[in-house]
C-alpha cells in the first residue's frame, strides 16, 4: 500500500518536472518547425540561461521566478543575433553542416561558461526551496509545482501568440509555405530571426525555472540537449502540443523506469522510447507527416 | 601517373619516415591523427558516398573495441582473431540500425537522431553489463611493451603507429576502389537522388544497408585498434556522444565524400588542438577551457569560410581537376 | 645538465650536504631559495581541469599550487608543469607524452581512475615514474606497472575501513540502525565502491542488514526517484557513495520527501564535505558523515600546509584532494632528494624505498608494497558541524564527538 | 504540319492496323484511379501500348499524366486498376523492380545526379544490365553520342541547361536498356528545331530498335510528329483517344486543352 | 511601369535567363508565353526579388529594384500571383488574406481591402473559416489573387493562373484578370494557355530557353506562324 503512495508521489514529481522540460523542448520544436534547423546547442543555451538565473540570484538577490522575464529577454537577444549573424547562412545547407556549426557553438558556450563560472555546480537556494505541500498522502514539492505552473502558463501564452497575433501568424505562414511568405512580401530573414529568438526565449524561461530544480555546471549543456531531442522527437518535431506531451511522457516514464528497473537505467529507457517512436512514427506522436 | 597518385606517394613517404624525426610525443599525436583519419574515412563511406548521416558512429568503435577486448580479457583470444568477431558484431548492429531506419523510411535529421539514440542506448546498456566491467572499465593486460606481436597486438608504440598507418592507407585504397566500383556508383546515385536512383533499377534500401554495414565493420576495426592501443575501455569513453562528434569532424572539415578529406581533416584538427594548447600555455592563459574555446572558434571559422571542406578548396588551388584525380567531386 | 649532475657522483654528494645546510639556513633566514644551487625537480601534474571532473581537478590544482613553496623550504625544490586532461582519455595520454617531452621527470595524477590508467600506459612505456595522487579503482595496481606508485586507498580498502568506522560510531554513540539502503553513483569510482561493498559487507558481520542497492547516473538531473525508491525501503541508515555534486541533490530530495534516516554516511567518497555542499544545503548539510582518508589535523606539516593554503585560497575548502595532491608531490620530491638526482631512472629506483613518517594525511608512514600501493593509508570519520568537516574518529586525532542519530531535518534550528 | 509525320506514319498505320492481332500488348493500363488526400488525380484511365508503338499522353496541367507515369513506374500504388507489362502485373512492385522489367522513365522535374559528371550519370543507368563498369562507361558514351551530349560528358550535371538536363534524363533512361520508355515532357523548352532533332532521334530508335515509347508532351509539334496514337486525359478522366490528326480536331480536346480559337 | 534590361539569371551554373529585355506599358496586359522551362517563372521570380539576377537591371514605377529584397519590392506595389498559388494550406482563408496585408504600404488599409476582396470573391467569404489547403484548385487561385490584392499592388504578375484549373474555372479566372485590368491594374500574364493569353494581351513577348525571341502586340503574335506552330501545334 505505501508502495503505491510512493509511486504516486514519484509520478507526480515526474509529471511536474516533465512540464518544465517541455518548455525547454518547446523552444527546440518552435525553431525547427519554422527555421528547419535542429538547434544542437539547445541544452548549452539552457545552461547559459540557468547561469544567468544563478547570477541574478546571487548578485541581485533576484528570485528566478521574478528574473524570468529578464532572462527570457536576454536569451531572445542571443537567439536573434545567432540566427542573424551565424545560422541564417546555413538554413539551406545540408544537415551535417548545420550540425557542425551548432556543435562549434555548443563547444564555445560550454567552455565559455567554464571560464566564467568555473567548474563547480551552481544551485539556487530560494527560501522556500525545501517546502512541500501535503495533499492527503501526497507530498507536492512547492518549487516543482511553481515551476510547472509557470512552464504551463508560458507555453499557453506562446500558443496564443502563434494563433492570434499578426507576427505569430506571419511566422506560421513561413513554416506553412516559405515561397508563399516571400510572394506576399513577408521579411523572412527577419521572421526567422524572431522565431529563433522566441525559441531561445522559451529556453531562457525554462532555464530560469530549471535553475530552481537542478544545479547547473558547464557539462549540464549536452545532457539537456539530448533531453530536449528525446522530448521533441517523441512529441513531434515542430508540434507545440507534442513538446508538452513529450515532456510529460518522458518525465513520467523516467520515474517509472527508475522505480521499477534501476535509476541509472532511466535514460536508457528514454532512448528506447525515442528509437521506437523514430521507427514506428518518425513524425512523433503529435507531428503531422510532411 | 596522375598528380593525385604523386601527391599520395609523397604523403605516404612522409608518414612512413615521420617516426625518425618525431619523438614519442609527436608519435603519439600522429597515432591519434591516423586513428581519426581511419575512422573518419570509414564514416565517410556511409555519409560521403551514400549520403546517410550517422551522428552516433562511435557505436561501432565501441562495439569493435569491447568485443575484441572482452574476448582477449576473458578468453585470451588474440586480437588477430577477435577482430573478426568485432567486425561481425558491428556489421550486425549496423545492419539492424539501417534496416530499422530505412525500412520505415526514417530520413535526414531523423535518421541522424536515430543513430545517436542507438549509441546512447548502447552506452548506458554497457554501463550495466558487469562482465564487461560496466563503468568500472574493461582492462586489457599488457605484458610486452617493446616487441612486435601483431597477433596479440602487443608491443612498441611504433608498431601501433605503423599498424594504424597501414590501416589508413588500406582504407584509402579500398575507398578509391569502391568509388569506381558498381557499388560505389550505386551509392552516389542514392546520395544524389533516391527517386531517380530507384528509377534506374537501383534497390535503394539494399544499397543504403550495404553502406551502413560496410562502414560499421570498418569502423569496428578502428575500435579494435583503439582497445589494444589504450588497453582500457569505459562505456562513456567508447560510446560517448563527444566521440561521435570527434569522428565526423575530420572528414567534414577535410571535405565530405572526398578520399583525401578525412586524412587532411585529421591532419588539421588534431594538431590544431595541440597547437592551441601550446599557444595558450605559451601566452600564459592558464584558465582551463580556453583551449576548447579556441578550438570551437576555429571550427566555426572553418565551416563558415570553407563549407565544402579544405580539400576541395586546396584541390582547385593545386589545379587537380576532380575528373583528373579520378575521384569525381567525391 | 641532468646527465652531468647524475653522471659524477661526488658533486651530487656535495650538493646533498650543501642542501641540508641550505634547508637549515632557509628555515632560519626564511628565504633560502636563492642560496640553493639545486636543479628544481620537474613535476608534471595531470588533472581534469575541464570537462566532467573539472571541479575535483581544480581543487587538486589548488593544493598543488601551494606545494612548491613548502617543499622548497624543506630543501626539495620542485617546478610544477600542470596539464589538463579535459576529462578525456586521449588527451590524458597525449598530455602525458607532452609533459615528458617537455622534460617532466615525474608525473603526478590523474584524479580519475580511467585517466590514471591511460597515463600509466605512457609512463610505463617511457620509464618515467607516476605517483598517483587520487584514483581508487583497484585494478590500477593489478596491471603490473613497474613505474606506478599510488598513495590512495583502493575501493575495497576504503569500504572495509569505512564500514569498520561505522561500527565504531555505533559503539561510541550506543545506537544501532535497523536496516540500511545503499545509494551509489554509477561511474567508474562508484561501481568500484559498489563492487567492494557488495563483496565485503557480508564478511564484516555488520550489525544491520543492507536491504537494497540503488545505482544512479551521476549526471541525473535530479534524484527524486532514487531517493523515493530508497525511502520506500523503510531503511533508517543511508550509505551514500556520490562522486561530486550528486550528494547535494540526494540530500535535498531527502528533505523534500521527508525521508528521515538516522544518518547519511559515505563509506569513502568525496562530496559531502565540499564547499558547494555546505553553501547549497546550509543546515541540512550538518551531521552527514564521510569515512575516508583525511588530513591529519594534528600533524605539523598539515598545519604548515593549511597556513600556506588559506593564505593563497582564503575561501577554498581545505580537504582530501589538496592533501593527497600535496603528498604525491612530496613523495616524488623526497625520492629525488634521496636519489640525489632528478633523473627519472634514479627516482624510480628510490621510490620503492620511500618511507615518510611525517606527512599530512592520517595514517602510518608512506611506503609502497611490491605493487606500488601504499597500504598505510587510514580512513577517518569526519562529520559536518556548522558547515565544517570535523574529524570525529579515530579518537586519537578526533576534533569532535560523533553525533548519531542525527536530528531530523525539521528539528534543525 | 501533320504531313511531317507521314513517312513513319505509313508504317505506323500498318502496325496500328495489325495491333488487334498481336496477342498481349506490351503495356496494359486499365481503370487506373489515384487519390491524393481527397483530390482525385487520376480517375479511370485506361489504354494499352503494343510493342514498337509510340503513344502520346496529353492533357492540361494537373490532368494526371505524370501521376499515371508514377503509377506505372511504381512510385505510387494505384488505388484501383491494373497495370501489366507483357502480361505480368506491375502493381505493388518497387520502382527499381519495375525498371528491371524493362521500363525506363524520365522525370518531368528533372532529377540529375548533380554532383557527378554527365558520363557517370548515364553510366549508372547502364549498370542496370552490366556489372562491368568499363562496359557501362562504353555504353554511356554511345548513348551520349546518340543524343548529342558527348561533348559535355565531363561536365558536372548540375551545370547543364534545362534542355540538356532533360536530354540527360533520356540518356540515363535509355542506358538502362529498356523495352518501354516513358518520357515526361522531355521536349519542353526545346526550340522547334531542337524539338525536330529530338523527335528524329526517337523515331530512329523506335524504327531501328523497335523501342516502344509513351510520351507526355505539351509541345504539340512533337506530339504530332512522333506519336502514332494520342490519349487525351483531363482532370484525371479519359477524354478521347485516336490518331494525332483526329485528336487535335476533336472539339472536346480543343475545349479542354488546346484552348478555343475564338474568344 | 516595368522595364527589364539584359537580365541574366543562373541557378548554380545553370543559366535560366540570358539577356532578357522587355517593357510593360502602364496599365497594359502583357503576356509572356513560352514552353515549360523556358524561364517564365524564373523571370517573374527575378523581377519579384526572389532570385538574385547575375546581371541586368530592373526598374519598376521609377525605382531601380535590381537586387532588392522581395519584401521591399512588394512594398513598392509590385504584387504577384505565383506559380502553384502558394497559399498557406493549414491557415484559414481569412488568415491568408490578412497576411497579404502585412506589407507596410497596405497595413492601414487592411480592413477596406478585405471588404473589397469579399465583394469581389463572394465564394471566399462563404469559406472564410475554411483551411486554405482544403479549397478547390480554383478557389485557391482566387485566394491567391485576393491575397495579392490585399497588398495594394500597382501591378500584378500572374504565373500560370489557369494551371490545373477546369476550363470553366479558367474562364472565371481570366474574367477576374480582365476586370482588374479594366479597373486600371497593370497586369503581367504568364500562361501555358497561349491562345487565350495572347487574345487578352495588348502586349506580349515569347520566351525560349531564357531568351526573348519575339515581342509585340498580342494579336500580331497570335497571327505569327512560328507561334502557331510551336505553341498551338497548328
Ligand atoms: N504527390 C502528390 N501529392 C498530392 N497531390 C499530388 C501529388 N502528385 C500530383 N498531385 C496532384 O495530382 C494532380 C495531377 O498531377 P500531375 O502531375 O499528374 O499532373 P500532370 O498531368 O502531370 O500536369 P503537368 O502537365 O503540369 O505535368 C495535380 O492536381 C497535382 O497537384
Ligand atoms: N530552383 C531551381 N533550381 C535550379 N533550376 C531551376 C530552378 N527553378 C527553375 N529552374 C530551371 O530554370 C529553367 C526555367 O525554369 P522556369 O520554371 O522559369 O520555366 P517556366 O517557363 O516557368 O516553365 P513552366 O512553364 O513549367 O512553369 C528551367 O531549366 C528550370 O529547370
Ligand atoms: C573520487 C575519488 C576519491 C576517486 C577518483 N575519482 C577515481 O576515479 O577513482
Ligand atoms: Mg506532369
Ligand atoms: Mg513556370
Amino acid at each position: 500500500m505505501p508502495m503505491s503512495i510512493d509511486l504516486a508521489n514519484q509520478i507526480l514529481t515526474g509529471l511536474l518536472t516533465g512540464l518544465v522540460y517541455s518548455l525547454m523542448a518547446l523552444g527546440l520544436s518552435v525553431i525547427f518547425g519554422v527555421v528547419r534547423v535542429v538547434n544542437f546547442a539547445h541544452g548549452e543555451m539552457t545552461a547559459l540561461a540557468m547561469y544567468a538565473a544563478w547570477a541574478l540570484f546571487n548578485w541581485l538577490e533576484l528570485d528566478p521566478l521574478v528574473g524570468l522575464p529578464l532572462i527570457a529577454l536576454l536569451l531572445f537577444a542571443l537567439g536573434y543575433l545567432m540566427q542573424r549573424g551565424l545560422i541564417d547562412a546555413f538554413v539551406s545547407k545540408p544537415e551535417h553542416m548545420q550540425f557542425i556549426l551548432l556543435v562549434a557553438v555548443a563547444i564555445i558556450m560550454v567552455n565559455g561558461s567554464l571560464l566564467v563560472f568555473g567548474p563547480d555546480a551552481h544551485g539556487i537556494q530560494v527560501p522556500y526551496g525545501f517546502d512541500t505541500y501535503e495533499v492527503g498522502p501526497l507530498l507536492i514539492d512547492k518549487v516543482r509545482l511553481l515551476a510547472a505552473v509557470a512552464a504551463l502558463g508560458i507555453s499557453g501564452l506562446l500558443m496564443l501568440f502563434f494563433r492570434h497575433t499578426m507576427t505569430g501568424k506571419a511566422i506560421r505562414a513561413c513554416a506553412d509555405n516559405l515561397v508563399g511568405a516571400r510572394v506576399i512580401g513577408l521579411n523572412v530573414k527577419q521572421l526567422y530571426a524572431v522565431t529563433f529568438g522566441i525559441g531561445s526565449a522559451c529556453v531562457g524561461a525554462a532555464g530560469a525555472l530549471l535553475a530552481l530544480l537542478i544545479d547547473v555546471m558547464p557539462s549540464s549543456g549536452p545532457e539537456l540537449t539530448m533531453l530536449a531531442f528525446i522530448i521533441v522527437i517523441v512529441g513531434g518535431l515542430g508540434s507545440m502540443g507534442g513538446a508538452l506531451l513529450g515532456g510529460i511522457l518522458i518525465g513520467v516514464s523516467e520515474v517509472l523506469a527508475g522505480y521499477f528497473l534501476m535509476p541509472s537505467m532511466k535514460a536508457m529507457f528514454s532512448f528506447a522510447i525515442l528509437i521506437l517512436i523514430l521507427v514506428l512514427r518518425p513524425q512523433g506522436l503529435m507531428g503531422a507527416r510532411k | 601517373m596522375s598528380r593525385q597518385a604523386i601527391l599520395l606517394c609523397l604523403l605516404l613517404a612522409a608518414f612512413a619516415l615521420a617516426p625518425l624525426a618525431a619523438g614519442p610525443y609527436l608519435l603519439s599525436v600522429l597515432v591519434v591523427v591516423m586513428y581519426f583519419a581511419y575512422v573518419g574515412q570509414a564514416w565517410n563511406i556511409m555519409m560521403g558516398f551514400a549520403g546517410q548521416l550517422s551522428l552516433g558512429h562511435t557505436l561501432y568503435v565501441g562495439l569493435g573495441a569491447y568485443t575484441a577486448g572482452a574476448l582477449f580479457v576473458h578468453l585470451g583470444v588474440p586480437a588477430a582473431l577477435g577482430l573478426f568477431a568485432a567486425v561481425a558484431a558491428a556489421v550486425l548492429v549496423g545492419g539492424a540500425v539501417g534496416a530499422l531506419g530505412f525500412r520505415f523510411g526514417v530520413k535526414g535529421v531523423y535518421f541522424a537522431l536515430l543513430t545517436i539514440a542507438f549509441a546512447e542506448f548502447t552506452r548506458i546498456l554497457f554501463e550495466h553489463i558487469p562482465g564487461l566491467g560496466g563503468p568500472g572499465g574493461l582492462f586489457l593486460p599488457v605484458g610486452d611493451r617493446t616487441g612486435i606481436d601483431l597477433i596479440h597486438l602487443r608491443g612498441h608504440p611504433l608498431m601501433f603507429y605503423y599498424l594504424i598507418l597501414a590501416m589508413t592507407v588500406g582504407i584509402f585504397l579500398l575507398c578509391r576502389k569502391l568509388v569506381r566500383s558498381r557499388l560505389g556508383y550505386t551509392w552516389l546515385a542514392v546520395r544524389e537522388d533516391q527517386e531517380a536512383a530507384a528509377a534506374l533499377g537501383i534497390n535503394v534500401f539494399r544499397a543504403k544497408l550495404y553502406a551502413v554495414m560496410l562502414s560499421a565493420g570498418l569502423t569496428a576495426l578502428g575500435g579494435v585498434f583503439f582497445a589494444f592501443y589504450y588497453n582500457n575501455l569505459f562505456p562513456n569513453q567508447a560510446f560517448g556522444m563527444n566521440r561521435s562528434i570527434e569522428i565526423i569532424l575530420a572528414p567534414i572539415v577535410g571535405g565530405l565524400g572526398t578520399l583525401f578529406g578525412p586524412i587532411l581533416g585529421a591532419l588539421i584538427l588534431t594538431p590544431l588542438g595541440e597547437g592551441i594548447t601550446m599557444a595558450t600555455e605559451a601566452l600564459g592563459f592558464k584558465a582551463a577551457g580556453i583551449k576548447q574555446l579556441c578550438y570551437g572558434l576555429s571550427l566555426l571559422a572553418i565551416v563558415k569560410f570553407l563549407p565544402d571542406g579544405v580539400w576541395p578548396w586546396i584541390r582547385t588551388r593545386l589545379g587537380l581537376e576532380p575528373e583528373e584525380d579520378g575521384e569525381g567531386d567525391r | 645538465k641532468e646527465q652531468v649532475m647524475s653522471g659524477h657522483s661526488s658533486p651530487t654528494v656535495n650538493r646533498r650536504g650543501f642542501l641540508a645546510a641550505g634547508a637549515a639556513g632557509a628555515a632560519v633566514l626564511g628565504f633560502g631559495a636563492p642560496l640553493r644551487a639545486a636543479q628544481p625537480l620537474k613535476v608534471g601534474l595531470l588533472l581534469p581541469l575541464s570537462g566532467g571532473l573539472a571541479r575535483e581537478g581544480q581543487s587538486c590544482k589548488r593544493g598543488a599550487e601551494v606545494t612548491p613553496g613548502l617543499l622548497a623550504d624543506m630543501g626539495m625544490p620542485v617546478q610544477l608543469m600542470i596539464a589538463d586532461t579535459e576529462t578525456n582519455i586521449d588527451t590524458a595520454r597525449t598530455r602525458a607524452e607532452k609533459l615528458i617531452a617537455d622534460g617532466a621527470q615525474v608525473l603526478i595524477g590523474a584524479f580519475d581512475s580511467a585517466h590514471t590508467l591511460a597515463v600509466a600506459q605512457v609512463c610505463e612505456q617511457r620509464g618515467v615514474p607516476l605517483v598517483v595522487n587520487i584514483a581508487a579503482a583497484p585494478n590500477i595496481t593489478e596491471q603490473g606497472f613497474k613505474t606506478l606508485f599510488r598513495n590512495f586507498p583502493t575501493a575495497p580498502k576504503l569500504v572495509t575501513e569505512g564500514l569498520a568506522l561505522m561500527k565504531d560510531v555505533f559503539k561510541v554513540t550506543g545506537t544501532t540502525p535497523t536496516k540500511a539502503v545503499f545509494l551509489h553513483n554509477n561511474d567508474t569510482f562508484g561501481t568500484a565502491m559498489a563492487g567492494a561493498v557488495n563483496k565485503l559487507f557480508p564478511t564484516l558481520d555488520m550489525p544491520f542488514p543492507l536491504v537494497e542497492t540503488i545505482s544512479y547516473d551521476g549526471n541525473a538531473r535530479d534524484l527524486a526517484v532514487e531517493v523515493g525508491k530508497a525511502k520506500a525501503t523503510g531503511a533508517d541508515l543511508v550509505l551514500l557513495v556520490p562522486h561530486g555534486d550528486d550528494c547535494i541533490r540526494a540530500i535535498r530530495e531527502m528533505v523534500k520527501q521527508r525521508f528521515e534516516p538516522k544518518a547519511v554516511v559515505s563509506p569513502g567518497s568525496p562530496g559531502m564535505y565540499e564547499t558547494q555542499f555546505y553553501k547549497t544545503l546550509g543546515k541540512y548539510s550538518d551531521y552527514c558523515m564521510t569515512n575516508l582518508p583525511w588530513i591529519n589535523p594534528k600533524s605539523a606539516m598539515s598545519q604548515a600546509l593549511l597556513k600556506a593554503f588559506s593564505k593563497s585560497h582564503p575561501d577554498a575548502l581545505f580537504e582530501m584532494n589538496i592533501g593527497f595532491t600535496f603528498e604525491a608531490i612530496l613523495i616524488a620530491a623526497d625520492a629525488a632528494k634521496r636519489a640525489g638526482s632528478n633523473d627519472p631512472k634514479a627516482i624510480l629506483a628510490a621510490l620503492p624505498t620511500t618511507n615518510i613518517a611525517e606527512h599530512v594525511m592520517i595514517g602510518g608512514p608512506i611506503a609502497f608494497d611490491a605493487k606500488g600501493q601504499n597500504t598505510n593509508t587510514r580512513s577517518a570519520t569526519i562529520q559536518n558541524f556548522g558547515g565544517k568537516p570535523l574529524v570525529v574518529l579515530p579518537s586519537d586525532v578526533a576534533e569532535a564527538k560523533p553525533v548519531f542519530p542525527a536530528p531530523g531535518w525539521q528539528q534543525r534550528g | 504540319m501533320a504531313l511531317d509525320s507521314d513517312p513513319s506514319g505509313a508504317g505506323t498505320r500498318g502496325r496500328r492496323g495489325g495491333r488487334p492481332l498481336s496477342a498481349a500488348p506490351l503495356l496494359l493500363v486499365e481503370g487506373l484511379v489515384k487519390n491524393f488526400r481527397g483530390l482525385r488525380a487520376v480517375d479511370g484511365v485506361s489504354f494499352s501500348v503494343a510493342a514498337g508503338e509510340v503513344v502520346a499522353l496529353i492533357g492540361p496541367n494537373g490532368a494526371g499524366k505524370t501521376t499515371v507515369f508514377n503509377m506505372i513506374a511504381g512510385v505510387f500504388e494505384p488505388d484501383e486498376g491494373r497495370i501489366e507489362m507483357e502480361g505480368a502485373s506491375l502493381v505493388g512492385l518497387r520502382p527499381d523492380q519495375v525498371c528491371r522489367t524493362g521500363i525506363g522513365r524520365t522525370f518531368q522535374l528533372v532529377k540529375p545526379f548533380g554532383n557527378i559528371s554527365v558520363e557517370e550519370n548515364v553510366l549508372i543507368g547502364a549498370l542496370r544490365w552490366t556489372h562491368d563498369v568499363d562496359q557501362a562507361r562504353r555504353r554511356a558514351r554511345e548513348v551520349l553520342e546518340l543524343l548529342g551530349l558527348a561533348d559535355k560528358r565531363r561536365q558536372m550535371a548540375r551545370g547543364l541547361t534545362l534542355p540538356d538536363r532533360k536530354c540527360l534524363e533520356v540518356a540515363r533512361a535509355l542506358a538502362t536498356g529498356p523495352k518501354l520508355l516513358l518520357l515526361d515532357e522531355v521536349m519542353a523548352g526545346l526550340r522547334p528545331a531542337e524539338t525536330d532533332r529530338m523527335v528524329e532521334t526517337f523515331r530512329r530508335l523506335n524504327r531501328e530498335t523497335g523501342l516502344t515509347i509513351v510520351l507526355i508532351e505539351h509541345v504539340m509539334r512533337a506530339v504530332m510528329a512522333l506519336s502514332q496514337r494520342v490519349v487525351v486525359i483531363n482532370t484525371g478522366k479519359p477524354v478521347c483517344e485516336g490518331a494525332p490528326e483526329e485528336v487535335v480536331r476533336d472539339p472536346r480536346v480543343l475545349e479542354c486543352y488546346l484552348g478555343q480559337e475564338k474568344l | 511601369m516595368l522595364d527589364v534590361r539584359d537580365l541574366d539569371l543562373f541557378y548554380g551554373d545553370a543559366q535560366a535567363l540570358a539577356g532578357v529585355s522587355f517593357t510593360v506599358p502602364d496599365g497594359s496586359i502583357t503576356a509572356i508565353v513560352g514552353a515549360n522551362g523556358a524561364g517564365k517563372t524564373s523571370l517573374i521570380r527575378a523581377i519579384a526579388g526572389m532570385e538574385p539576377p547575375r546581371a541586368g537591371s530592373i526598374r519598376f514605377d521609377g525605382h531601380d529594384i535590381t537586387g532588392k529584397e522581395s519584401f521591399e519590392i512588394c512594398d513598392l506595389g509590385l504584387g504577384q500571383v505565383a506559380e502553384g498559388r502558394q497559399v498557406f494550406p493549414t491557415m484559414s482563408v481569412q488568415d491568408n488574406l490578412e497576411l497579404g496585408a502585412m506589407v507596410p504600404r497596405a497595413r492601414k488599409l487592411a480592413t477596406q481591402s478585405l471588404e473589397r476582396v469579399w465583394e469581389m470573391f463572394p465564394r471566399l467569404l462563404e469559406r472564410r473559416k475554411q483551411l486554405a489547403g482544403t479549397l478547390s484548385g480554383g478557389e485557391q487561385q482566387m485566394l491567391a489573387i485576393g491575397r495579392c490584392l490585399m497588398g495594394r499592388p500597382k501591378m500584378i504578375m500572374f504565373d500560370e493562373p489557369s494551371l490545373g484549373l477546369s476550363p470553366a474555372m479558367v474562364h472565371e479566372v481570366f474574367a477576374i484578370i480582365r476586370r482588374l485590368h479594366e479597373d486600371g491594374m497593370t497586369v503581367v500574364l504568364v500562361e501555358q494557355n497561349v491562345a487565350v493569353s495572347l487574345h487578352m494581351a495588348d502586349h506580349a513577348c515569347v520566351l525560349e530557353n531564357g531568351h526573348v525571341v519575339m515581342e509585340g502586340r498580342g494579336a500580331d503574335l497570335l497571327g505569327d506562324d512560328r507561334v502557331r506552330a510551336a505553341y498551338l501545334g497548328l
